[in-house]
């Protein structure tokens, strides 16, 4: 029972990491209709920009120590943050220790910037291109991005961990009196997936944004005609989907360390959460990712996988081809979108 | 035979992971390649051709040929690694094909080495299979292997954490973290410990948390992680995340191994390591004379110190020049017979043989643990215990490398 | 000529005078020089530009003209790598059945994933495939390691129980991979003064399946089936209206195209006995699209103009490291020979992706319809210049 | 009996009585028009006929065997064929490839393996695709993509599609809307030279009621989803519940 | 035949008052193909203009120029409305100038309801005419707000273009064939309103088949002949011009 209530658990917060790089990716590519290849980039620069503010905080300047040694006999230069130096190592050490947290500002005018330039560089040429094209040059520049990050930070995973305070483990079975523990920061992860998730739904559903955006996705042409600037439009919602996918990113950094290619690992992935909750909807690619998640999380049981051998390498996929053959549209996908 | 160089140079092919999640890795051992070039061609401080047990390289190249080199990228995919390897031979002219960063990569290169007529210096394989089902008369393993890890290991772990224990297995879900799995299940097992479960994990995973969770409920109290790279930088993240370490199972603190640890990954799973026992081919902070004088030259080089990728791939090429000289040949079969049981120290792993039987190189392994208090981003592990060569050798009918014949070297 | 008009015969003939040459064409620099870097002309390549172009022109059979994208192509080149592999081990170490057991195989499977998949169209599809060929590539990875020998990949070994023929020949060694005796990795070397051709068995015998599968996909694109394809993908609706049954349609591209997939895949593993699961992975799914149009989708001869694209650079770029630039540089001063280093070294050796990725960028912004288009544009350029040049731009004709 | 019997047919559109309890003949080799004020259900009906749509009850018999259930590719197989309200053509194919199409589908069914031969070498196909694109007055026109020709050419070639087939019911949704004024008058008196030469039955929806006039035989008048009547053309002409529901004052 | 009038930028016919909107010397592409030839034309201030020609004629392609949609490109020429340059505009900027173009195809976004439709065009200032206000010309409409614009009956959609070209507050309003598909008694339902408009000092161009209705209700007419203006007068000169009327109207 526990066993199971702690997989549910888990499958909700593997799900909310899904359901944040789809609602991001979903944007792009549900609502706007390019089939963006450098969402998984866009996700994994957002997680570099905590990888980045934790370096800008830990920049040190250097004492020499001659009471010990480096690895080739000299003396050992020590590294002291100048921020432990300005604000004195406690105060310090705790602005360095909540840098994933502090990053989250960070990014966002970082990641607003990095899809504006994207749509306006970029995408906005191929929204009437045929869809192999805008594979082909979303892919072409996930690479670049990629190989860039790659550059500067190698290709190694760095490790981000969580602020002490958050980094511990909870028992959320107190409350009913079981024994449920979980790590802390996978419960914000899933708090704060929720947040996002709620306002970018509050924002589409209370403003007439998401129908204009909606409208200008079908018929560009006509919602011209009524007098609206679409083009700024699209750029707008480029520049939420980006900051979504970077806030995920960003978030995602203390559970697994980032590497350069952690966007390409997950970029099959939100491709089929968004297509399995079905083109064109935002609360389909949030089921899905939570079904999924879920899903996923029942099939790594010992119990399932010994009846199935190898159902959790496939699980995602056999439940994808269930439910794009039961439902002809994925979860809640609308008519006409990406059909053809 | 294939390939013999004709000119006044010898041309070797370092075909190393560059792109793809071991690309650190890779360009790693480019660089120790390239300083082993250096000294094989006179030029820098010699590094560890000064302590090399055989002093027949002179630094004048091998057989008076200068060494030159081409690089490729495998991508850790054995089917680009091969088309890398084949463009080397069939291009290049390369007469020595060396590195790689993986096992499946290892054995699919081997397999054309053998076939093209060339040798083979494997880099970075771990799998019990390279030499064991898989071995090749034309390939050569200087790295240590699964079954050695656990010969390693099991005796530490006994004195650390008792003969009482029950141990979960998380493993990768391909051929070298299964071999691995057996190796270190069998080891524990025979020491007195009991194995609670076995799990494959996918190898694309990255979030290991669903394996993890049931770990708590499961009265285990050592979780050991047959992952390397990604893999385990994740995998250990993830246990330490759901407080694995500060649990108290059947009375005893619940202990973390991880069998195959590499300083470049370590760095990876950053404070996470601390504490945490695993085992290794070679560390930097190793004080003989041979390990000095090879981090002295790539650590002035370079400036930082070499990974244990670094010190094989530089061990491999050096052990190739000299066997090539003793041979008086490039030959393959020459080489082969020059390597074949030879024994030699110096190197930085002690006494070593590469046996002729399997072509396995036995020598000391170390046992390492995360250090508690680093003093620089380099010094992440620390020796316990360096096993000696004799407890880690097998005999080379050993259940856990049976099937495969290394079959007769081929020239071409 | 052989059924086909003017245009399409030039494009074969062209298409088989290169293909032929290619030893000569490939390798254009002296062996010593600092371009040799460059020569692309050796066996594995010259084999693999041919593969890769018979997969591309097979996919773009079902996209070019169905507007079906397939994301799961590759898993029909693994199954037909594995099938050619497990026939050399089982059979013979003649190519012919393993080549045909591979194209039957990849059809059967087609046939299967296309049924199921071909029930949903647009990006539904593309996952449907998608979904496919993960699975396939995750089990081959893992459970289905006793077929596949996962993550090494099916190699051969000494002890392969072969029906017809020995499992290993008199030194100790396995057989080599031939078509009736003749080895597919003989090569005949030419030397004429500092260059070195590479004239290779197996590279002859892909070159002439590429000519006659490009043959057919010449045939396949100018027949009625092939008018019904670009009709399916212009409107499904008015086929339905108009009395003809678009699934047989699509499901018979989606299986031809299948074939060729495995067919190349029972080709690289008869030039190279082995089979390993990334074969299958989406990324490889994903290189032939970019292959496709990259080169020009629903072009005859783009996929193979592409698939060459991606493999120069996948095995060239990825081979220049820093000490090849120092000697190209090393003539000029220190302080610029290490600047120019510096520069171009980020795009070449581990960052071959980098420069690769610039390019899809550059040629899908640049040259909207792939390499294609570009070659027409350098052919429609040449020929204004030697017009003359004194031509109006803009054509005037109105359009009635 | 006519050649197409509808009975009863229902269907709704979730509160929306789209047709409610049809029932139509038409009789063999007749020009049958519907017509009815907009919403009145012509669309939905027609596309109950050839498979877009299935009713929720009714039967629908086309020369004695019933069309429901069958697959749109089968029902046009049987012989009807059908012009859409919108035009929907090959956007992407010339208007040549266009008109062969649907004489491919004619003369192989409704799947044929022909991968080797030529389009070319097809000549049957070429020359009736050609005579009929002489017909429709579009011969100049072959060369062009068929999406950039203006909307009245669009429609004549998707008529030109519907009798190159040669059905046996050819349905008509306002073939002649936004045509001008002569080719309005060229395709009615290609419809009535079909229609009287040879064995093709027409149902037609049409709002002008010149082309209604000048053609039909019968006339059905629909409104919300009901026959009001059906009658000979010159009753319907003076029917006041007709005037007032849908002629006006102009009809 | 070649009646181009005479014709310089500030000439006009008859009337004196100033041009509201005036085109001058306009060409447009689709990308190589050279569709409208060099037309000029002035239209006043609560006039309607005729637009008519054959299929073909460039007729729509002229609306769309104007309404600077993204094809017909335009190379060269001046457009002008009410001292606004609109050639060197983008549609929505157009339209904020007060232009409005109900096209062709009717151009409903699809998985929008009505009301969505109609709001759409309610988001851009500047607003003109309340839905309550439309729902009351086009009952129909507000029967149907809640029904996805495309699966309206084609009349319905037609209704649905006009009524959101209304929504808006407009100064020119483009109509392409707004009468196709239209039952009679709405055609007359629409004229009325187009008069109403006419009233209010809204100029009007109409692009129609159905000449004579609209000449009737226009002031002036231009007839385009493969992309260049063949005639430009009064409304009723062509009614009364035989010539004409045959030539290019064929009526
Ligand atoms: N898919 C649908 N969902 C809901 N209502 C629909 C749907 N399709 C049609 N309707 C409604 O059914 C009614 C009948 O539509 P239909 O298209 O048959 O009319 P029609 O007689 O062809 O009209 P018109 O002459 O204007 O084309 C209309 O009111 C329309 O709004
Ligand atoms: N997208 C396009 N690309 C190329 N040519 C086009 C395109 N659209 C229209 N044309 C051509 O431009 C010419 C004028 O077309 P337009 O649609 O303006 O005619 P029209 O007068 O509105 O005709 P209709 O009465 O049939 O609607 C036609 O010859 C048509 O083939
Ligand atoms: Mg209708
Ligand atoms: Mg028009």
């Amino acid at each position: 029972m526990d066993a199971i209530l702690l997989q549910i658990l888990n499958g909700l917060d593997k799900g909310s990491a899904y359901a944040l790089i789809a609602l991001g990716l979903t944007l792009i590519f549900g609502t706007l209709g390019v089939v963006n290849f450098a969402h998984g980039a866009l996700f994994m620069i957002g997680a570099f920009c905590a990888v980045t503010l934790q370096r800008l905080l830990n920049l040190s300047f250097e004492t020499v120590d001659e009471t010990q040694t480096d690895f080739l006999g000299n003396a050992l230069k020590v590294k002291t943050p100048y921020v432990e130096a300005w604000f004195g190592p406690q105060m310090g050490g705790a602005i360095i220790d909540w840098a994933v947290p502090l990053a989250i500002l960070f990014a966002i005018p970082i990641m607003v910037f990095v899809g504006y330039a994207m749509e306006r560089g970029l995408i906005k040429h191929f929204y009437k291109r045929p869809h192999a094209d805008q594979i082909l040059v979303t892919f072409g520049l996930a690479i670049v991005l990629q190989e860039v990050i790659k550059y500067f930070y190698g290709a190694n995973p760095i490790q981000t961990p969580a602020p002490e305070a958050l980094s511990g483990i909870v028992n959320l079975g107190a409350i009913v009196g079981m024994d449920i523990v979980y790590p802390v920061w996978r419960v914000v992860y899933f708090l704060f997936s929720l947040l996002v998730i709620g306002g970018i739904f509050s924002f589409l559903q209370f403003t007439t944004f998401g129908m204009v955006v909606r409208a200008g996705m079908a018929d560009r042409e006509t919602v011209g005609l009524l007098g609206i600037n679409i083009d700024k439009r699209f750029t707008v919602m480029f520049g939420i989907a980006a900051a979504v996918a970077g806030l995920a990113g960003v978030m995602y950094t203390p559970i697994n360390s980032p590497n350069y290619h952690m966007g390409m690992d997950f970029l099959v992935l939100s491709f089929v959460v968004v297509v399995v909750g079905g083109m064109g909807s935002l609360p389909g690619a949030v089921l899905a990712g939570f079904l999924l998640g879920i899903l996923e999380s029942f099939a790594s049981m010992n119990e399932i996988k010994s009846i199935i051998p190898g159902i959790d390498q496939i699980i995602i996929y056999v439940v994808a081809i269930i439910i794009l053959l039961t439902r002809p549209r994925g979860l809640m996908g609308r008519k006409g979108v990406m059909e053809d | 035979y294939t390939n013999e160089p004709t000119g006044s140079s010898v041309t070797l092919g370092f075909n190393v992971p560059q792109t793809g999640p071991y690309a650190d890795e890779g360009a790693d051992e480019l660089r120790a390649y390239q300083l082993a070039v250096e000294h094989l061609n006179g030029e820098g401080d010699g590094g560890m051709l000064n302590t090399f047990s055989s002093k027949e390289l002179q630094g004048n190249g091998i057989l008076g040929k200068k060494v030159e080199f081409v690089t490729g990228d495998t991508q850790t995919k054995s089917d680009a690694a091969r088309a890398s390897a084949k463009s080397m031979i069939e291009k290049d002219g390369a007469v020595m094909i060396t590195g790689g960063s993986s096992s499946g990569v290892a054995i699919a290169v081997q397999g054309l080495c053998q076939e093209a007529g060339v040798i083979f210096m494997a880099g970075l394989t771990h799998s019990n299979d390279t030499t064991g089902k898989d071995k090749k008369a034309n390939g050569f393993r200087h790295f240590f292997n699964g079954y050695m890890s656990a010969a390693a290991l099991a005796p530490v772990l006994k004195n650390l954490y008792g003969t009482d224990r029950s141990a979960y297995h998380l493993t990768a879900d391909y051929t070298w973290g299964w071999t691995q799995e057996e190796s270190i299940a069998a080891a524990t097992e025979a020491m007195g410990w009991n194995t609670v479960n076995k799990v494959r994990t996918p190898l694309a995973s990255t979030d290991f948390s669903s394996y993890i969770a049931p770990v708590l409920n499961s009265g285990a109290d050592v979780l050991v992680l047959n992952h390397y790279g990604g893999n385990m930088v994740n995998s250990l993240t993830n246990a330490v995340q759901f407080g694995l370490r500060e649990k108290v199972v059947n009375g005893k603190n619940f202990e973390i191994v991880v069998p195959l640890y590499s300083r470049l990954m370590a760095k990876g799973a950053g404070a996470n390591v601390k504490g945490i026992h695993g085992s290794t081919n070679w560390h930097w902070s190793l004080q003989d004379d041979a390990s000095k004088a090879f981090v002295k030259s790539f650590g002035t080089k370079y400036g930082f110190p070499p990974s244990q990728a670094a010190h094989t791939v530089y061990c491999q090429t050096l052990l190739y020049a000299d066997a090539a000289t003793r041979a008086g040949t490039f030959n393959p079969c020459g080489i082969g017979e020059a390597l074949e049981g030879f024994e030699f120290d110096g190197l930085g792993n002690g006494k070593t043989l590469y046996r002729a039987g399997d072509h396995q190189c036995f020598k000391d392994v170390l046992v390492v643990r995360g250090k508690e208090n680093p003093t620089s981003e380099f010094d992440l592990l620390e020796v316990v215990e360096v096993t000696p060569a004799a407890q880690v050798t097998y005999p080379i009918d050993h259940p856990m490398f049976a099937g495969g014949a290394l079959g007769s070297c081929n020239a071409g | 000529m052989l059924g086909m008009n003017k245009n399409d015969t030039t494009m074969l003939l062209l298409v088989a005078a290169l293909t032929m040459l290619a030893p000569f064409i490939l390798n254009p620099f002296p062996t010593d020089s600092g371009l040799a870097q460059f020569n692309a002309g050796y066996p594995d390549l010259m084999q693999r530009f041919v593969i890769f172009g018979i997969f591309a022109i097979g996919f773009n059979i079902l996209f070019g003209l169905t507007g079906y994208l397939s994301f799961g192509h590759a898993a029909f080149l693994g199954v037909g790598s594995y099938s050619a592999v497990w026939m050399f081990k089982l059979l013979a170490m003649n190519v012919i059945p393993a080549i045909l057991l591979s194209v039957v195989m990849a059809g059967v499977f087609a046939l299967l994933i296309g049924y199921v998949s071909l029930r949903r169209s647009g990006i539904y599809f593309s996952i449907l495939t998608l979904a496919f060929a993960q699975m396939s590539f995750n089990l081959a990875y893992s459970v289905l390691t006793p077929i596949t020998n996962g993550e090494t990949g099916l190699q051969l070994s000494l002890d392969d129980p072969r029906v017809l023929g020995v499992s290993q020949t008199a030194d100790g060694s396995i057989p080599v991979t031939n078509l009736f005796g003749l080895e597919m990795r003989s090569t005949f070397e030419m030397v004429v003064g500092p260059w070195a051709f590479q004239f290779n068995a197996g590279y002859y015998l892909c070159a002439l399946i590429l000519l006659a599968v490009f043959y057919l996909s010449i045939r396949i694109f100018r027949s009625p089936f092939g008018l019904m394809l670009k009709a399916v993908k212009s409107n499904q609706q008015r086929m339905n209206y108009t009395g003809l049954n678009t699934r047989p349609y699509t499901l018979a591209a989606f299986v031809i195209s299948g074939m060729y997939a495995g067919l190349a895949g029972g080709l690289l593993a008869s030039m190279d006995p082995l089979a390993g699961a990334e074969r299958m992975q989406w990324t490889a799914s994903g290189e032939v699209v970019l292959m496709t149009i990259l080169g020009g989708a629903g072009t005859l001869i783009g996929p193979v103009l592409g698939a060459g694209f991606i493999k120069y650079f996948e095995n060239i770029f990825s081979k220049i490291n820093e000490s090849v630039l120092h000697s190209w540089f090393g003539a000029l001063p220190d302080g610029l020979e290490d600047l120019l280093v510096t520069m171009v070294y980020p795009f070449v050796g581990k960052g071959w992706h980098m420069t690769l990725g610039i390019l899809f960028v550059l040629v899908v912004v640049f040259l909207p319809g792939g390499l294609v288009e570009g070659g027409q544009r350098v052919t429609a350029w040449i020929r204004s210049k030697k017009a003359g040049g004194n031509k109006p731009t803009s054509t005037t004709e109105p359009a009635e | 009996m006519g050649i197409l019997e509808v009975k009863g047919v229902n269907k709704r559109f979730g509160g929306l009585q789209a047709l409610g309890d049809v029932n139509l003949s038409v009789k063999e080799n007749s020009v049958h028009a519907i017509i009815g004020p907009n919403g009145a259900g012509k669309s939905t009906l027609l596309n109950c006929l050839v498979g877009k749509l299935i009713p929720d009850t009714g039967s629908v018999m086309f020369d004695g065997q019933s069309v429901l259930g069958r697959a749109p590719y089968e029902i046009n197989q049987m012989g009807i064929s059908r012009v859409f309200q919108t035009p929907e053509i090959f956007g992407e194919l010339s208007v040549m490839e266009n008109m062969m199409i649907p004489c491919f589908a004619k003369r192989d069914g409704a799947f044929e393996m022909n991968a080797i031969g030529s389009v070319l070498s097809q000549k049957d196909i070429i020359v009736k695709a050609e005579e009929m694109l002489k017909d429709m007055n579009m011969a100049d026109k072959r060369h062009m993509n068929a999406a950039s020709l203006s909307r009245g050419d669009k429609r004549r070639l998707e008529i030109g599609m519907c009798l190159s087939q040669e059905p046996r019911l050819l349905l008509l949704d306002e073939p002649t809307a936004g045509m001008a004024r002569a080719d309005t008058n060229n395709t009615i008196d290609l419809l009535k030279q079909i229609s009287d030469e040879r064995d093709i039955t027409i149902a037609i929806i049409e709002h002008d009621m010149h082309v209604v006039f000048s053609l039909a035989d019968r006339i059905t008048v629909l409104a919300q989803g009901t026959p009001l009547v059906e009658d000979e053309p010159q009753n319907i002409r003076g029917n006041p519940k007709v005037r007032e529901a849908y002629l006006g004052e102009s009809g | 035949m070649n009646v181009k009038p005479n014709f310089s930028k500030n000439a006009n016919q008859a009337t004196t008052a100033p041009a509201f909107l005036s085109v001058w010397d306009m060409h447009a592409y689709y990308g190589e193909s050279y569709i409208v030839q060099g037309i000029s034309f002035n239209v006043h201030e609560g006039e309607i203009l005729a637009l008519l020609g054959r299929n073909g004629a460039g007729k729509t392609s002229t609306l769309r120029a104007i309404a600077r949609m993204d094809d017909p490109q335009i190379n060269k020429g001046e457009i002008w409305l009410d001292h606004q340059p609109l050639h060197s505009m983008q549609s929505y900027q157009a339209s904020a100038a007060g232009l409005a173009l109900v096209p062709e195809d009717r151009s409903i976004i699809p998985g929008l309801t009505v009301e969505e439709n109609l709001q759409l065009a309610q988001i851009a200032p500047p607003i003109g005419w309340s839905l309550e206000r439309l729902y009351e010309l086009f009952p129909r409409l507000g029967e149907r707000r809640k029904q996805e614009g495309v699966t309206l009956s084609g009349g319905e959609q037609q209704m649905l273009a006009i009524a959101r070209a209304l929504a808006r507050d407009i100064k020119v309003l483009l109509l392409d064939e707004p009468y196709e598909g239209l039952a009679p008694v709405i055609v007359d339902e629409i004229e009325r309103t187009l008069i109403h408009i006419k009233e209010q000092g809204i100029t009007t161009i109409i692009v129609e088949q159905n000449a004579v209705r609209a000449l009737e209700l226009a002031d002036r007419a231009v007839i385009l002949d493969t992309g260049g203006i063949v005639f430009d007068g009064v409304a009723s000169e062509v009614l009364e011009n035989e010539e004409l009327r045959a030539e290019y109207l064929a009526i």
